[in-house]
């Protein structure tokens, strides 16, 4: 076989993280290649150094047998290399139009200088047809399009130009099945005409339908190639995962108590549509739904986040107001919110003082503060989350991320609340950091607390949760008990299917999702 | 700058000699303590400060503060700490500077003021004859009109001379019941000319016909630019204006053809500027001059200027007593000069 | 589609509320203008004229120019504030080219605009090299450049015949063609109208028609975006400090043939009118981002309000809260906008 | 540490310039005072005299507690243009209190302070309510109050026994009791540079040893998390303006007592000075963020600085660049450590 594209030895290093270390892949002419790997693999990594946005620090890459450096976005476009980022925020300028958006690429790669809006707005046009989407209107602002519209202008950008190699960064995280179906036939057309497509996905059923190879990533490594007809899920698993961790986490079955959290009928106006769900003490209640269900906005709703709430919510038997995160925090509320950096730390503060953030009465005496109580409380939560760190003094943008969630979570810890929302909390979480936070989960329910875990990594959620809530578009769609949990299942009502449409039987035919971590 | 052609050899000559020589009164430190650079006026003083202290061997300190009273206390604070051989003032106010000059002139240091109101025993006070200045430009405005005019006054209060102008100004309108004031205004701000042009503005489409307003009395020339500008380009010919000091610029306003600018009266701020370091220098030299000086002030009739464009320099070949001040020599200061 | 009607029919009273902020975006700026035009055209006839239009025009050409420098920066999401002394430096520069060393006309034309340059080039080094934040950068150069102006020129104002400090007088005046450029008549309008027009189509063309307004857009837009589609962003933000020092430049040597000498501290009294010039200009037909044509309306609205304000004999010290709040409002429509419109998203 | 020692041999170069970024951050505004005390010293030696000193810290003691105010609103990560004009208003208002309406000194004393409170809180009703850019807002505020200050005194300047527009005399004066606050002396110091002190001495306390300041810190750090910590971070950035409007009318009062009259704009010269002490002060000891006692130590290495220069016969129309570069040189400093620091990240 011609090999289009080959990448070899790739490394890439950010500052104390190693990123990719001997990254490996081969694309042909006209295949479509699936690259997979667990969060943090360092798949994005991989395909942004070739489409020109890092440049590796090690390894070479070959293009038609030729080496070629692409050292900007600009020289990997001329190589004919395009990509369909990851994060579709970057991409998106939500000042111009659909159309100017997606001709985006063209503007900067030059042609003519004055500009017709007729011909741009044709062109966009055409462009969105090929992927039967020709009802976003091209005149439309950008930034009032929904994730799923803007992630296919994307597409749409990546379509325009006679490309030799395209790339789609999780393209159908945020897209119905029935978007997805539409992509993929835009695949299997280019695919048909020899275009290299680079593929990568956490889903793996439509892995298996799109891809002629798979390439399974770990740790910045390559691990595996695999030709798909010749594959099984399992297998690919394993290869994500590695044998020393697929050990399941072990289930501790522990008594239930009363209703902690009662909320009904909650909406924020946005979003959020009559929402109404109850937790236990000691009970761990997961709720999952793709990106863009709503599931960071429910969270922040029950922590007084978000402005225009109605609906009830009931604390512990007590009605309770929640219109500033305050309220929640009194109420015995803790949120460990989704965007760490963003939401939940202070990165250029010491650890010290991020931890006794939360509670700062407790660490003051009068006014003024008392740092020996705060390094006291620092010291105890590095001992009991285990936290790797030098001393209380370091600041927080030194540690490494699953050290920074754990400091996020023990923030809390000064404070004895009643409930705790996790808002994905192993998210860009190393895989050991991640067991520890299970741990941690479990042992807070394990002492009496009540647990929402907010994610849309369904086993990840299926193997810590005690019931599941499916959210599908800011409802909440389904309750499955640990019981009927499964990946197909969950899927299924994720992407909006309603039950009246499906047989129970089809569904529960391949219940052997691992519940690994 | 660049270098002008005429440079006078004599001069810089002179400043070397004396620079080099051995006179006990060579080699002094003045410094300059200034509110406020009130552009070409201020440019033109300093100038005069340093020609005079250079022909006398001597050297200049600016401070300048930029308008602020409480900078230029300071300064002049940090002028008597730097052991000044004397201390020049510039504007500013009693209030401000009082207790700093007091502390100068307990240590020994000579102070001069120009227009600064401060009231400190051994202190000498310069003074433009700013009663007079107002009198002679209201007499001629007067005399251009018959004693039939209505005017606009262009003043602003919180300068010593500036009211000084200002009883003068009322007195005159109380002596001549013919002259109306119609509108006045008014603001030494950053930057006053423009400013002012912007306000004259609004008073010509006040008052649109001929007639309404017959002419402007500035009491400082900073405001008469700005009120100049504004009539020019309103193309009002039917205005006249009136102003005190005077200024290179100024001069050349007034020499436009066709400029509605006619009279001015006031002392070059060169003059100033030598007069003042000649009785700092009276000061160092032990003497004892009058404590409080009048600057004699000139009069300037656009009509007397000549078709040839003239400036402060040689302006005193047209009228008389200009730039020409003996004013604080003494025969010690000319052997000095001399030397 | 359900979803969005169920959501406009559980919030009437929101919906009614955000479609008043959309109106008055995209209207608002408008009535306005007509709104003030009629109130002082009530109040006197002279007006409602032909002259007095070309009066206000020709007020306003300098602000104007000004304005669309700080338009480009803008578009690019920075903000350069020293505009007014990069104006100031440009108006005793051209002055004393004339006045100082007699030279040519044309090069009294060009050097200034080589001024304008130089600041745009240091600008954006700060910003882009040093990453100091736009504002911060631009605020210290202001400061700067006019500390370099009031040196150039030894705190004398220039004009002609000046008398040089060295002695002597200086050898060369503002020639008439160079006056001609800022007080003469060309079919029928003041020339600094002519050039105002030119240069507003100019900056429309560029901005709204053209490649490169494609790719200024993008860059303040999402300069992440941008790169990925292979723009060169630091480069393309020091053309934009570089087009802004240029204007201002411009605005300086027009003030200079305006006033017919080198006024010193010329530009910083402008500064604020141009950039309210520019905020108002947001709002232009719901432009909703910097735009040269909203601009112009920006500066046409501002320079309107302060004729017929002084006709109405307000004090002059009263015009600082008039224009701050003229801009403060400008800068609430814009910013109320942008959080409605970002909430929806 | 693996990755560090890596790092350092495949990139000596770049680490060499770490070092030494790191260096000037920590020591660089230490060495700078130094090296400056000595020089000036060596050439005068009146400089290195208590009396000198005394002065100097006279001198710096207005600028410093409009810089304590601006360092209070850096905290929250916001940014006060206003506290110039803020200043202006108070000291006109103070001396109107006593020449015109002839009041008691406490209600002298109190009056200007509310003036400050209403600043901050306009400035900060339009950040957090209306959602305009910190700077922006209080770049209008900043023209607003400086038309307000000059609307007020009609244009004119407050000085005892002045004639008034209507007519008359002015029927108060500014007492001795509170000239004092000026220009007194208490225990061997000037009574300003008690007030400086404790005020600095106040803002540190507030600032690094109490929870307020705590919160005031991680509001500014990262206003999302303080939010979802509990924090009332709208609260938190209003009152910082409000103590920033507090700490600039205060600057008014003091003003008006060491001038004896109340000065027309006599803050607008100021803003730029305290900006630039806050940014210099930031790198104090390393601190890399806004700090009360690096505010003091910018203020008066600035003032140090620009006392020495004076005396060293710099043309006085040079200042503003020196100030200019004064400042810039500090933002370098602070952004190139900023971006250093993220980058390791
Ligand atoms: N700009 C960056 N700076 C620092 N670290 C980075 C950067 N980009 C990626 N990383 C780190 O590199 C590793 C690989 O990230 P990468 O985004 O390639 O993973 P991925 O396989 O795409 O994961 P996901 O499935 O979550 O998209 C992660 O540990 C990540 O934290
Ligand atoms: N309609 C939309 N337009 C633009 N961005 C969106 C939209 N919906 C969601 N997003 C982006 O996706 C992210 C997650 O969305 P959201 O919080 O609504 O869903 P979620 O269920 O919590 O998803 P996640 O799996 O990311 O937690 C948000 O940060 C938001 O920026
Ligand atoms: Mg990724
Ligand atoms: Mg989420």
């Amino acid at each position: 076989m011609q090999h289009l594209l080959t990448m070899q030895a790739i490394g890439k290093r950010f500052g104390h993280v190693t990123a990719l270390q001997g990254g490996e892949l081969t694309l042909t002419k006209g295949e479509v290649h699936a690259l997979l790997g667990v969060n943090g693999a360092g798949k994005s990594t991989m395909i942004k150094i070739l489409s020109g946005v890092y440049g590796p620090d090690s390894g070479e890459i070959r293009l038609d047998g030729n080496v070629v450096s692409l050292r900007s976005p600009k020289q990997a476009k001329e190589h004919g290399i395009y990509c369909v980022y990851q994060e579709v925020d970057t991409a998106i300028v939500a000042e111009l139009t659909v159309a100017e958006n997606i001709l985006l690429d063209s503007f900067a790669s030059g042609g003519s200088f004055l500009l017709s809006r007729k011909k741009i707005n044709k062109q966009a046009k055409d462009t969105l047809a090929k992927l039967q989407m020709e009802e976003i209107s091209v005149t439309r602002k950008a930034g009032t399009l929904t994730l799923a519209e803007k992630q296919l202008v994307l597409i749409a950008r990546a379509l325009v130009h006679s490309a030799k190699i395209i790339i789609f960064d999780e393209p159908t995280a945020p897209l119905s099945l029935t978007e997805s179906d539409k992509l993929f036939s835009v695949i299997q057309k280019l695919s048909a005409d020899g275009v290299g497509c680079i593929f990568i996905s956490h889903r793996l059923p439509e892995i298996f339908d799109i891809s002629h190879r798979i390439t399974v990533m770990r740790e910045g490594k390559w691990v595996n190639t695999f030709v798909t007809e010749e594959s099984y899920a399992e297998q690919i698993i394993e290869a994500m995962l590695g044998e020393a961790l697929s050990q399941e986490l072990e289930d501790h079955p522990h008594p239930l108590g009363e209703n902690l959290l009662e909320v009904k009928g909650l909406s924020d106006g946005g979003k959020l549509r009559e929402v109404s769900l109850t937790v236990k003490t000691g009970e761990i209640v997961g709720i999952v739904g793709f990106v863009g269900a709503g599931k960071t906005e429910l969270a922040k709703a029950l922590f007084g986040a978000s402005d225009k709430i109605v609906g009830t919510v009931e604390i512990a038997g007590k009605k309770t107001r929640l219109k500033h995160p305050g309220d929640a925090i009194r109420a015995g509320l803790a949120l460990i919110p989704e965007e760490r950096r963003k939401e939940g730390l202070f990165v250029y503060e010491t650890l010290r003082t991020n931890a006794s953030f939360p509670n700062l009465r407790k660490f003051s005496t009068g006014l003024f503060m008392n740092k020996t109580s705060e390094t006291q409380f620092a010291e105890e939560i590095i001992g009991k989350l285990k936290i790797k760190t030098d001393d209380t003094e370091t600041p927080l943008l030194h540690l490494s991320g699953g050290n920074q969630q754990k400091v996020v979570i023990g923030k809390w810890m000064s404070l004895d609340s009643l409930l705790y929302l996790f808002d994905e909390p192993t998210k860009g979480v190393d895989i050991g950091a991640k067991v520890d936070i299970f741990k941690l989960i479990r042992e807070l329910a394990g002492s009496g607390k009540g647990c929402l875990y907010f994610s849309s990594e369904i086993h990840e959620a299926i193997g810590i949760s005690d019931r599941i809530l499916v959210m599908y578009d800011g409802q909440i769609v389904k309750e499955l008990s640990r019981q009927e949990a499964t990946q197909e299942r969950i899927l299924f009502y994720a992407s909006g299917g309603k039950e009246e449409l499906i047989k129970t039987e089809k569904l529960s035919e391949r219940e052997h999702s691992s519940v690994s971590v | 700058q660049p270098k002008g052609e005429t440079v006078t050899e004599e001069e810089t000559d002179a400043g070397d000699n004396a620079a080099t020589s051995e006179h006990e009164l060579a080699g002094k430190n003045v410094a300059l303590i200034l509110q406020q650079n009130l552009g070409t006026f201020s440019a033109q003083y300093i100038a005069g400060v340093e020609e005079q202290a250079e022909k006398f061997g001597g050297s200049v300190t600016v401070f300048n503060a930029e308008g602020d009273l409480a900078k230029m206390a300071s300064n002049l604070d940090a002028a008597i700490n730097q052991g000044a051989d004397a201390i020049l003032i510039d504007h500013g106010t009693k209030e401000a500077l009082n207790q700093g000059v007091e502390k100068a002139v307990e240590q020994g240091i000579p102070v001069v003021a120009f227009d600064a109101g401060v009231d400190v025993e051994g202190v000498v006070s310069l003074e433009q004859g700013d009663q007079l200045m107002a009198e002679l430009t209201l007499q001629k405005l007067s005399d251009d009109f018959n004693g039939e005019a209505n005017i606009v006054k262009i003043w602003t209060a919180g300068y010593a001379p500036m009211e000084r102008r200002q009883i003068a100004y009322e007195q005159f309108l109380k002596d001549n019941p013919g002259i109306k004031e119609v509108a006045a205004f008014g603001a030494a701000t950053q930057n006053t000319a423009l400013d002012t042009q912007a306000q004259m503005e609004a008073i010509l489409k006040q008052y649109p016909n001929e007639g309404d307003i017959t002419a402007v009395w500035a009491a400082w020339d900073e405001f008469a630019k700005g009120a100049v500008r504004a009539i020019e380009q309103a193309g009002r010919t039917d205005i006249k204006v009136y102003s005190i000091d005077m200024s290179d610029e100024d001069l050349q306003m007034i020499q436009k053809d066709g400029s509605p600018w006619v009279a001015s009266a006031a002392v070059d701020p060169t003059d100033i500027g030598r007069i003042q370091v000649r009785y700092a220098y009276q000061l160092i030299n032990g003497e004892e001059p009058e404590e409080r000086v009048v600057l004699e002030p000139v009069f300037i009739d656009a009509a007397e200027l000549p078709e040839e464009t003239v400036t402060t320099e040689t302006l005193s070949e047209y009228v008389e007593g200009w730039g020409a001040s003996d004013q604080g020599y003494t025969d010690d200061l000319r052997e000095l000069e001399g030397q | 589609m359900q979803a969005v009607e169920k959501k406009s029919l559980s919030r009437p009273k929101n919906s009614a509320k955000e479609n008043t902020v959309q109106f008055l975006f995209k209207y608002g700026a408008i009535i306005l203008l007509v709104a003030i035009i009629l109130y002082f055209s009530s109040l006197s006839e002279a007006f409602f004229s032909y002259g007095n239009f070309a009066d206000i025009l020709r007020s306003i050409s300098i602000v104007t120019l000004l304005a669309l420098g700080v338009t480009f920066t803008l578009v690019v999401d920075g903000f350069d504030l020293s505009v007014g002394s990069t104006m100031s430096l440009s108006t005793v520069v051209t002055a004393s080219l004339m006045v100082w060393y007699d030279m040519p006309l044309w090069l009294v034309l060009l050097l200034p605009l080589l001024i304008g340059v130089a600041v745009g080039l240091v600008n954006s080094f700060l910003i882009t090299v040093i990453s100091i934040p736009d504002l911060l950068a631009t605020l210290s150069m202001m400061y700067i450049v006019a500390g370099l102006h009031r040196t150039y020129t030894e705190g004398y104002s220039i004009y002609n015949n000046m008398p040089l400090t060295s002695g002597g007088v200086a050898p060369g005046q503002l020639s008439d063609a160079f006056l001609w450029i800022g007080q003469g008549q060309f079919i029928g309008l003041p020339v600094p109208v002519w050039i105002m027009v030119v240069m507003v189509l100019a900056a429309y063309l560029i901005l709204d028609h053209t490649r490169w307004g494609r790719i200024l857009y993008m860059t303040g837009g999402n300069a992440e975006a941008a790169k990925l589609s292979g723009v060169n962003v630091k480069k393309v933000k020091t053309l934009a400090y570089i087009i802004s020092g240029v204007f201002a430049s411009m605005a300086g040597v027009l003030f200079t043939a305006r006033v017919g000498s080198g006024q010193i501290d010329a530009g910083a009294p402008l500064l604020m009118e141009a950039v309210a010039a520019v905020f108002v200009g947001y709002s232009v037909l719901g432009a909703g981002k910097p735009n040269a044509l909203g601009t112009f309306f920006g500066a046409a609205v501002i320079g309107i309000l302060l004729n017929g304000l002084t006709i109405q004999n307000l004090p002059y010290y009263a015009f600082d809260i008039i224009k701050g709040a003229v801009l403060v409002t400008a800068l609430a429509v814009t910013y109320v906008y942008a959080k409605n419109k970002f909430a929806k998203s």
